[in-house]
């Protein structure tokens, strides 16, 4: 049994090296808050599965050692055990109290990610849409008036909210450095928190399955300074065409285009399905035709707390 | 990257003409050589038309088998392209084909038959009975799942594969973007062969609930029967959800309704909540009799009781009414809020508890046991170590908040890995060998079997554990090549060689098959490990009737004490036995299903309905024939006895 | 085949009474897929796009016709079983052929029901609401119709076969399952329609 | 023989079932919130599942009448699990 061995200590390498510092794991690298609040969460949580494997291993291992047959002597007959009323309530508990606790962090880590970054809570977010459609990303920054396809820009130290939908299949934005990952769908809008304290670029991608182009659907995410970040807008709104609702639909059509910036946003003609709920007529729903399009969403309330506010 | 367009016999890929044509020389062959060795009648009679639950079961165990090995040839070929970045074996339609295909048939064609296969030859004589409930009806589930099975794989040659993954997510799912005729085949050929579980599921619970021998009390059942006990009551009341959602998937792609539409009201989360509704609940169908296989082998090679039998049971019982409340762990991602996530975490990770009782109960029978370490039992004890990183890597992806990170990575690849591995294919490979002899009479060979066991299992952890590390990298799944830059490569070389490693292992066990049926020698005792329950008490091989008397059971562990303290486990004559009549009706319905299904795919409406109306014809013909079985004299009874080698 | 005299002609034999409790189990599994219908109707109830919602469809007319229709039949099957009980075959041959009477007369309904809708411009296809309403309908009306044709065959059985340990034994349980039909028409009877039109 | 054709127990299901229709129907003759006419919906429908479950389907009358409830019981938790469940993800859960 010495390969259980080689395992353990082997989950014990790797534990040390993933919270490690050379080459870390992206997931275990968190340049924001909330990644940070999700790499804390799983540390934590892999040093109680290890501390649980422990036991059982020990235990494991013992069993086989101490009771093979070929020690055991050959008149050697096992006894009859029914178990162990104690034992097996220890056993029960102490899971039991293992759940709790994680069960604790697990809610309390939770709404901390679904929320506005910690430290930042009275910044106003920048919003940014993003949009998936077979196989791209599209960004449309409504407070800049300006659009970007497949690459992302945004500034550090302050709290940006994404609101997610998809042209299509359902796909899962990711930045795993910076928060973790949530569905962009069709009919309504999904939101995602996260701020960057590093500058750097960032590997985004969509994470769920949407057909053949998914494996390269990847877009870059690039935290800069405000300065910088000003700059670039500046740039973009200056230098780059306006989008049409004809450039739009083509960009849709399309399966693969490279990175593309544009001085307007796509949101004026071709609304998000924001404030709908599934059940609610579909006018705004991007798949819509044309005309469905320029109805503005529906003025309801929405009742749709993740969604906008 | 050309998309597959419409066709029937897809005649423009090489990889896919050689399939058609080495399925063509075999199934010719096959036919040649039983045509030539004049095998027709024997093959109808014996086995297509047979109504005994033990010849059932092998055919289930053989279509099993044969569905490892094209499941796990797709498994090899998609880590054949990840294993180097940027590799051009696969593009990406047919690895999207290929995973899909995998998971599918893993799943419900190599997993769930062959643990039905097992339930199947050994649940009867475990408790003593001389068949199940409606031996007709099971005869029906296995040539539906049958029908199923082939109607599932010939979408790889006709028509094309499923590309939507097995978990087949709308919008993605639906005609618009599959358009190909791959996912009809996915809907309808799991709802045939879904038909038949939920048969088993049903015949199997009045089986065992009703057909006991005298004094098996509930509390006095083998383990392995609790397990699949639970598991069926399972079957029942998932399986109901899976038709459900896949004749809405048929109707929104052929008939043009709006269940999971983007437009009209539509709402495509609707279809992932009703997968996930049957799906997890079906991760615990292929669990839960593994468990009780677990438990089995055990005790019987720790020459030890089972310890802590009656938490055993309640824990079952807790997994089984968990395993509905959880579902939704499957798509923490999908934004619903803080609220429901939480409350399905924690419903998710209440079930490390049971399982937990059941983990610690089982190092607790090895403890002061006398273990022997026989083929089977190396599975069972590697199962321990190996399902419980499975399972503790559910546990944390188990917390939503952490999912976030996870979900989609191939960390979660590697989690489910490693629970249905050392899970349930570690547990129904040491169940067949476990109960090969009880079948066949002969043993297979320890020494290979050994061999095939360390290949196996040393693979197994090459194989997938880096896959932890590569989720945590950043790894997404389904994911058929990445760039040099992201640095997954050599992890990715590592876990390729593991898979090879598995492919040799599993060569190995099937060479040990060929190999003990040659050479193995016979065993004449019916009990050739000194185990502990009522199957073991019958010859081996057992004859069509199980037993000529029905045992006594007094206690747990039947046959082990009678064997202890000398007592007969059956008393008095040998009367006449009833016996079911064979039928080649469930054959034959399940044509006419096979012949609406194929239909139905493309969607040639008259064909179906007439195939249709032949299903109902032969329901028709079967409520007014009139079989009331045979009985087998006791003049014939005592031959039979005799000649295996005295009575039992 | 061992007969058992004490208990009645349906559970008299081992077999029957195996069959007895795998039907009870099968409408467990009923029970789930119907719950499943249910819940696809309730979460897209409100998904009618631009199509007619629950309000604007329904009658209350058609759907008494039905409701009376079905319980009434329920009503005479569970005479049909009471007086196969006491050996009448003839009363009990009357009140099953009165049942499936009444079985028709509420497929009929239903699909005088199908039609109108259809007039009304609702096609399963025209939004979710309506394609969630049609299949759960029309679920419910196919386990009818096929009710309806195993109530004939088991007749027909009847009346050439008499009253044996097997015949009694299928009546028995084709009742359970019209029973059953009737269950779950009430749920429908009063969280589609009454609640729809609430 | 009229007595012996409709025995007092399933004249009285009968009776019952209609009765309880006609209750049902209060939800639409009067003006009541939603969660009252929810209320008397359920308690009618499930009063007459179970008029049909015991007074007609006879479910205790068999030796295996514990396995019959425990069938039922597992049913329900299972359909009421589905259907809760489903709103909770997909409609209540949005809502919070
Ligand atoms: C045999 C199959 C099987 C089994 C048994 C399990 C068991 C478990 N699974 Fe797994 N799971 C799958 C098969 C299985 N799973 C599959 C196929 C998928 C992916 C499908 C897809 O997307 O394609 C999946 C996906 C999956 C997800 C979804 C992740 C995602 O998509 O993002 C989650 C999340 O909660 C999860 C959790 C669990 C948990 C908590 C258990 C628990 O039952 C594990 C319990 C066991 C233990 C915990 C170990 C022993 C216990 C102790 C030693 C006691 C002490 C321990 C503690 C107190 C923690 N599984
Ligand atoms: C019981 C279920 C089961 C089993 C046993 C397996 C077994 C294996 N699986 Fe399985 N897998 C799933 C269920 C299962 N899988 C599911 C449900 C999915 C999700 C699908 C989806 O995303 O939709 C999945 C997805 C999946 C992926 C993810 C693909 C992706 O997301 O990109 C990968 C990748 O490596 C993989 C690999 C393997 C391997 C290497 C084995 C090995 O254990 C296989 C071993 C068997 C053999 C190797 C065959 C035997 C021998 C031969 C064929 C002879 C030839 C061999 C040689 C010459 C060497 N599987
Ligand atoms: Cu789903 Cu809003
Ligand atoms: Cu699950």
């Amino acid at each position: 049994m010495k390969k259980k061995w080689l395992l353990l200590s082997a989950i014990f390498t790797i534990a040390t090296v993933l919270a490690g510092c050379e080459n870390p794991l992206m997931v275990l690298d968190p340049k924001g808050p909330n990644a940070k609040t999700l790499s804390d969460t799983i540390i934590m949580s892999i040093i109680v599965m290890c501390g649980i494997l422990f036991v059982v291993y020990v235990l494991y291992a013992y069993m086989l050692i101490k009771y093979r047959a070929s020690r055991m002597g050959e008149d050697y007959e096992p006894p009859h055990e029914h178990g162990s009323t104690k034992l097996e309530i220890i056993w029960t508990v102490i899971p039991i109290i293992i759940v709790v606790f994680l069960s604790v962090i697990t809610v309390q880590s939770t709404s901390k990610v679904e929320s506005k970054p910690v430290g930042y809570e009275n910044e106003e977010p920048l919003v940014i849409y993003a949009a998936s459609s077979n196989w791209k990303w599209h960004f449309s920054y409504p407070e800049e008036g300006i659009e970007t396809v497949n690459y992302v820009n945004l500034p550090v130290d302050r709290p940006v909210e994404f609101r997610l939908y998809s042209y299509g299949p359902i796909t899962s934005f990711w930045i795993p450095q910076l928060a973790g990952q949530k569905y962009a769908m069709s009919a309504h809008v999904t939101k995602i928190h996260m701020a960057a304290d590093v500058p750097g670029s960032y590997m985004g991608r969509n994470s769920n399955f949407n057909g053949q182009g998914y494996a390269q659907m990847e877009f870059e995410a690039q935290a800069m300074t405000q300065a910088d970040y000003d700059e670039w807008v500046n740039d973009v709104k200056t230098t780059a065409p306006k989008l049409t609702d004809a450039d739009y639909d083509k960009l849709l059509e399309t399966d693969f285009v490279g990175r593309k910036s544009y001085s307007s946003t796509h949101l004026e003609f071709n609304p998000p399905p924001e404030g709908q709920h599934h059940g609610t007529p579909n006018e705004g729903t991007p798949n819509t035709e044309e005309d469905g399009d320029k109805t503005a969403p529906s003025s309801e309330p929405h009742t749709h707390p993740n969604h906008t506010e | 990257m050309e998309s597959h367009e419409q066709q029937f016999l897809i005649l423009n890929e090489p990889m896919i003409v050689g399939a058609m044509i080495s399925i063509v020389v075999g199934a010719l062959s096959l036919f040649i050589g039983i045509t030539y060795f004049k095998k027709w009648g024997y093959l109808w009679r014996e086995w297509i038309t047979t109504v005994d639950h033990k010849k059932i079961g092998v055919m289930y165990i053989l279509v099993a088998l044969v569905m490892l090995f094209r499941g796990g040839v797709d498994a090899l070929l998609m880590r054949g392209q990840t294993a180097m970045p940027e590799n051009g074996l696969l593009d990406a339609q047919h690895y999207n084909e290929i995973f899909t295909t995998h998971g599918v048939i893993m799943i419900l064609f190599m997993a769930m038959p062959f643990i039905i296969g097992l339930m199947n030859v050994v649940t009867p004589l475990q408790i003593g009975a001389r068949d199940v409930a409606f031996p007709r009806l099971n005869s029906v589930s296995f040539w539906l799942f049958a029908v199923g099975t082939g109607l599932f794989n010939i979408s790889f040659i006709i028509g094309g594969s499923p590309d939507a993954g097995w978990s087949a997510y709308f919008p993605l799912a639906s005609l618009e973007f599959s358009p190909t005729v791959g996912n009809n085949y996915y809907a309808i050929s799991l709802q045939i062969a879904g038909l038949g579980t939920l048969a088993t599921g049903i015949n199997f619970l009045v089986t065992i609930l009703k057909m006991r021998a005298p004094g098996m009390t509930l509390m006095k059942m083998p383990m392995f029967t609790w397990s699949i006990l639970i598991t069926n009551v399972i079957i029942v009341f998932a399986f109901p959800v899976l038709t459900v959602a896949l004749a809405l998937m048929t109707m929104d792609r052929q008939f043009g309704t709006k269940f999971f539409a983007m437009q009209d009201g539509g709402m495509d989360m609707l279809w992932a909540n009703l997968f996930w509704v049957w799906g997890h609940p079906e991760v615990y169908i292929v669990i839960l009799p593994a468990f009780g296989i677990y438990s089995e082998i055990i005790s019987t090679f720790a020459r030890k009781n089972l310890y802590g039998y009656k938490s055993m049971v309640i824990s079952m019982v807790a997994i089984s009414l968990l395993s509905f409340v959880v579902w939704a762990h499957h798509f923490y991602t999908m934004g619903h809020g803080v609220m429901v996530n939480s409350v399905f975490s924690i419903t998710t990770m209440l079930i490390a508890v049971p399982t937990g009782v059941k983990i610690f109960n089982w190092l607790l029978t090895l403890h002061k046991g006398k273990i022997s370490f026989t083929t089977p039992m190396l599975y069972s004890l590697a199962f321990i170590p190996i399902f419980t990183i499975g399972g503790v890597t559910g546990v944390m992806l188990a917390m939503a908040s952490a999912d976030y990170q996870y979900h989609n990575t191939m960390f979660l690849v590697a989690h489910f890995h490693y629970v249905l591995i050392p899970g349930t294919v570690f547990a129904v490979i040491a169940g067949f060998h476990f109960w090969f002899p009880k079948v066949f009479g002969f043993r297979l060979n320890e020494k290979l079997g050994k061999l095939a066991f360390w290949f196996i299992t040393i693979s197994f952890n090459v194989a997938f554990f880096p896959l932890f590390i590569l989720g945590l990298n950043g790894m997404t799944r389904r994911m058929y090549t990445y760039s040099e830059s992201t640095g997954y490569g050599p992890l990715n070389m590592l876990s390729f060689l593991g898979a090879v490693g598995l492919g040799i292992g599993f060569i190995i066990l099937v060479y040990n098959l060929y190999w003990s049926i040659r050479y193995s020698p016979r065993d004449e005792t019916g009990d050739p490990w000194d185990a502990r329950s009522l199957e073991w008490a019958t010859h081996g091989p057992v004859p069509f009737y199980n037993f000529a008397r029905i045992p006594q059971v007094n206690d747990l562990d039947a046959f082990w004490y009678a064997k202890k303290h000398n007592k007969p486990l059956w008393s008095g004559p040998i009367e006449k036995i009833h016996m079911p009549n064979n039928s080649g009706m469930p054959f034959l319905m399940s044509g006419a299903f096979f012949g609406a299904g194929f239909c139905l795919v493309f969607s040639w409406w008259i064909p179906t309905i007439i195939f249709t109306i032949l299903i109902f014809v032969f329901m028709a013909l079967r409520s007014f024939e009139q079989d009331h079985g045979y009985y087998v004299s006791v003049e014939e009874v005592e031959r039979i006895e005799r000649e295996l080698g005295g009575e039992k | 085949m061992k007969i058992d005299e004490s208990l009645p002609l349906e559970y008299s034999t081992e077999e029957n009474r195996l069959k007895i409790l795998g039907f009870w189990i099968f409408l467990g599994a009923e029970i789930a897929l119907f719950s499943t219908l249910f819940a696809v109707y309730f979460t897209l109830h409100n998904g009618h796009g631009d199509g007619p919602s629950a309000e604007e469809l329904f009658k209350i007319t058609p759907v008494m016709i039905e409701t009376v229709l079905l319980l009434t039949s329920s009503f005479t099957i569970g005479l049909g079983i009471h007086a196969m009980r006491l050996g009448l075959k003839k009363a009990m041959m009357t009140f099953f052929v009165i049942t499936l009477v009444l079985g028709l007369g509420f497929l009929g309904t239903e699909i005088y029901e199908f039609v109108e809708y259809i007039h009304e411009g609702a096609t399963i296809q025209t939004s979710a609401f309506t394609s969630s309403l049609m299949t759960l309908l029309g679920t419910h009306g196919a386990h009818v119709t096929f009710g309806f044709f195993w109530g004939v065959a088991i007749l027909i059985q009847v009346a050439k076969r008499g009253l044996t340990p097997e015949t009694a034994n299928k009546s028995f349980i084709f009742s359970l399952y019209w029973h059953f039909l009737d269950v779950v028409w009430i749920f429908i009877f009063s969280f589609v329609y009454l609640k729809g039109m609430m | 023989m009229m007595k012996q054709l409709f025995p007092k127990q399933h004249v009285m299901g009968f009776v019952f079932s209609m009765v309880l229709s006609i209750v049902a129907l209060a939800v639409l003759a009067f003006d009541m919130s939603y969660k009252m006419g929810m209320a008397i919906l359920l308690v009618t429908a499930i009063a007459q599942a179970l008029v049909q479950l015991l007074l007609f389907m006879h479910i205790g009358e068999s030796e295996d009448k514990n396995t019959l409830y425990t069938n039922i019981i597992y049913a329900l938790f299972v359909g009421v699990v589905t259907i809760l469940g489903t709103l909770f993800t997909m409609i209540w859960g949005y809502m919070y």
